[in-house]
């Protein structure tokens, strides 16, 4: 507690820790909310008819609303996460263009990443007497708003990319910048899910969801690290950073 | 830099880095490979009966153009090492040119498929078809721009990196490795 | 030694374009069977030789040869790793036939 | 830091009084907002409530105000912006994720609107659907808090580390941020609830809700106003 306070106080690095841990609880809650409260992911089956949707609002009714409620409240601690990575780039050694574009365009991830879902999903748990070629209507909007507008993450990804593979100042690995790639990739792969209804490439697929929640997730654990390492070594400065065991010598 | 004279140090050719994508896209497909192996044995008749309206002269003229464009590859990272700058770039253009007909080809082979009645959504064999021959395409295109870099060091000429060089011929070798793959899969 | 690197790269390419040529009258085996019948040896063959293709194309062509021996661990053991899931995924479907 | 480059912040700042003119009569012409409509109402009600001629031209002109005042609210989200950013932190982090919170809040919002208006449209439409619309408009207006909830955070945390010998704000204003963020909680628990004080018409998520962002646009005006003015006699 002391400990906690003195930082508080004293810790020079203490606006980016904040930003760093709200990333930490965000990804966090946002897995509790997402699996076990709402059920929500791994995705219900889009080829369902209307009876076993309103089924499947029926029986996450509960769950539905209060997950979501959850997000409502805490969906503002996305800002620090991106703001963190925009502070990124600003420390790379290239312009700062790189920076403010991530920040725009994430400023409106929220929306179609998540928020649309959670509504809309909501909408539909609300009244449980709802027709169900309504409620139907709800769930694909939820789910397809959900998982097809990734392009803020695809050319999000590029940006970082483009941002580490060009900096000088070796704020992140350029193995991370490649893995940005990959990531990327995955983006495109979930397009598919407009077209289909069954099959590995629809919103609940084996290849657009399950492979790729598989890149998603090492992807997302390699950021939080290297957000954690690039704070672990900062010096204020504006030349390259020193290595993780210099700074923590 | 690599050094050019004397025995070669064994050395990671490029940036250590790239390995990592190199390493990672081959899993993700490989887990793409899966689940289209799976689901192909498991539903043969279907499967090879679309597979049959493909025509394995695009998918062996494909993978030659590819190796080939490798070997240039190859040959433009060789001889930039050894600093014959004008071998290199004329290698690397050979590189772009097969990775363009290629292209090409692809492209005609798609639209082909689809005049023939054989879309994306047509069967399952043609979903995975159009999806793995497509992200593939993806690979390509990203590879034009790894070509575009390697030029772009050449006409630097004493101050090129030879490591940026080798990365990017590593990830075009990559492009070519995940087409081995997908035509041994897709065609047989 | 450039020289003799230049030969070893043909000869490595003149491999892998006999391999690919070599998929051609699997092809034809297949279609002779008259019905559209799944035949286990060409599917096992074609994973085979594209495995030997993929491990030539790190050695020779990604110049795996000549880096660390760890990364050649690395590259064959992702090749091991392919091959094996590749073919028990396509085993694996077999039990599944529907 | 002043001089030339904070030009034309005193005008952004007056486009205030011009704003707050329109959400008030915004407020008011809708006919659903002075007495807040029910979600315990049914389909026939919701219905009746878009078809009735005196309420349409309400209904419609209202959000299309609702929608300018939302956008409208971001340059003097951005001042606030600036002040947070001469502020004595070691990074611009905190500026960065207000300015987030300055994107994300009326792109929110907007979504609401658009509900309320499609519901406007036809209002001849099969009760059920315009129903569905009016809860995805009420349900989407009511929990559009989660950057509101942020930016009040970040405000009072950027407070918090400030200089405390030479604030940009007083410390007063981040206690009052903490209170605002704080009633605005509730409002993203109103689907658990279609009637009593929780429900969207009730009395935490509407009237709370909507008081406490009334009082933050004025209280942040007043000290937001009055730091323009004092950086540039200084």
């Amino acid at each position: 507690m002391r400990s906690i306070a003195w930082h508080w106080r004293n810790n020079p690095k203490r606006e980016l820790w904040l930003a760093w841990y709200a990333t930490v609880v965000f990804y966090n809650i946002f897995f509790i909310v997402f699996f076990p409260v709402t059920h929500a992911q791994p995705p219900p089956h889009p080829g369902w008819s209307d009876a076993q949707v309103a089924y499947w609002f029926a029986r996450s009714h509960g769950g539905l609303l209060a997950g979501f409620a959850i997000m409502f409240a805490i969906a503002g601690l996305t800002a620090p996460q991106n703001a963190l990575i925009a502070y990124s780039m600003r420390r790379m050694s290239v312009s700062r263009a790189f920076a403010y574009s991530y920040l725009v365009m994430y400023s409106l991830s929220a929306l179609p990443g998540m928020l649309l879902l959670c509504v809309v999903l909501s909408v539909g748990a609300l009244r449980p007497g709802r027709d169900p070629a309504q409620l139907h209507w709800l769930y694909d909007f939820g789910f397809l708003s959900f998982t097809g507008t990734m392009g803020i993450f695809l050319i999000g990804s590029l940006v970082w990319m483009l941002a580490i593979l060009l900096d000088k100042n070796r704020v992140m690995p350029k193995w991370f910048g490649y893995l940005n790639l990959c990531n990327a990739l995955t983006e495109v792969v979930v397009a598919p899910a407009w077209i289909f209804r069954t099959g590995v490439l629809t919103w609940n697929g084996l290849i657009s969801w399950w492979i790729n929640i598989a890149v998603f997730g090492i992807y997302t654990g390699a950021f939080i690290m290297q957000l954690r390492n690039l704070i672990l070594r900062e010096d204020f400065g504006d030349g390259p950073l020193p290595s993780l065991a210099e700074a923590t010598r | 830099m690599t050094a050019n004279t004397g025995k070669p140090a064994r050395a990671i050719p490029g940036q250590p880095d790239m390995w990592v994508l190199v390493l990672f896209e081959a899993l993700v497909f490989t887990a793409y490979f899966a689940v289209y192996l799976f689901h192909r044995s498991a539903h043969s008749e279907l499967f090879l009966r679309s597979q049959a309206r493909l025509d394995p002269r695009f998918g062996t003229l494909n993978t030659l153009l590819m190796l080939t464009s490798s070997l240039f590859m190859l040959r433009c990272v060789q001889a930039s090492r050894a600093g014959a700058i004008r071998a290199a770039m004329t290698s690397a253009l050979i590189t772009g040119l097969l990775g363009t007909a290629f292209g090409v080809s692809k492209i005609t082979e798609w639209i082909r498929l689809v005049h023939g009645g054989s879309g994306f959504t047509s069967n399952e064999f043609f979903e995975y078809y159009f999806f793995l021959t497509g992200i593939h395409f993806l690979h390509l295109l990203i590879g034009f721009v790894a070509i575009g870099v390697i030029a772009c060091q050449l006409r630097r000429r004493e101050r090129r990196s030879q490591e940026v060089v080798e990365t990017c011929a590593t990830y075009w070798h990559t492009v070519d490795l995940l087409w081995v793959l997908i035509f041994s899969l897709l065609t047989w | 030694m450039n020289a003799q690197a230049k030969r070893r790269a043909l000869i490595v390419w003149l491999i892998l374009s006999a391999i690919t040529l070599a998929y051609l009258p699997l092809d034809s085996w297949v279609d002779s069977q008259g019905t559209y019948r799944a035949s286990s040896v060409v599917t096992t063959i074609a994973i085979l030789l594209a495995l030997v293709k993929a491990r030539f194309i790190f050695r020779e062509f990604m110049q795996v040869r000549n880096a660390p021996t760890l990364l050649g661990r690395l590259t064959d053991l992702w090749v091991l790793m392919i091959g094996a899931a590749l073919l028990g995924s396509y085993f694996l479907g077999l039990g599944h036939v529907s | 830091m002043a001089g030339a480059r904070a030009d034309g912040e005193l005008i952004l700042f007056w486009t205030l009084p011009v704003l707050a003119a329109i959400w008030v009569s915004a407020f008011f012409l809708f006919p659903g907002f002075a007495h807040p409509m029910s979600p315990a109402l049914t389909a026939a009600q919701v219905a009746g409530f878009y078809r009735d001629p005196a309420h349409l031209s309400l209904i419609r002109s209202s959000m299309i105000l609702f929608n300018w005042f939302g956008v409208g609210l971001v340059p003097l989200l951005t001042l606030l912006v600036l002040q947070v950013k001469r502020m004595a932190h070691r990074t611009p982090i905190l500026s960065y994720c207000l300015l987030g919170c300055a994107a994300g809040g009326p792109a929110v919002f907007l979504v609401a609107d658009i509900f309320w208006l499609l519901a406007a449209f036809q209002p001849g439409r099969d009760p059920q659907l315009t129903l569905m619309f009016n809860d995805l408009a009420w349900m989407t207006f009511t929990t559009a808090v989660p950057f509101l909830i942020g930016q009040s955070l970040i405000i009072a945390l950027a407070i918090y580390l400030d200089h405390p010998g030479r604030p940009v704000f007083r410390r007063w204003v981040a206690h009052f941020n903490l209170v605002i963020a704080a009633a605005l909680v509730p409002a993203a628990f109103t689907g658990l609830a279609l009637s009593g004080p929780m429900a969207w018409d009730g009395l935490l998520p509407f009237w709370l809700k909507n008081t406490a962002i009334a009082a933050w646009i004025a209280v942040m005006s007043v000290v937001l106003g009055r730091n323009i003015y004092r950086q540039r006699a200084a």
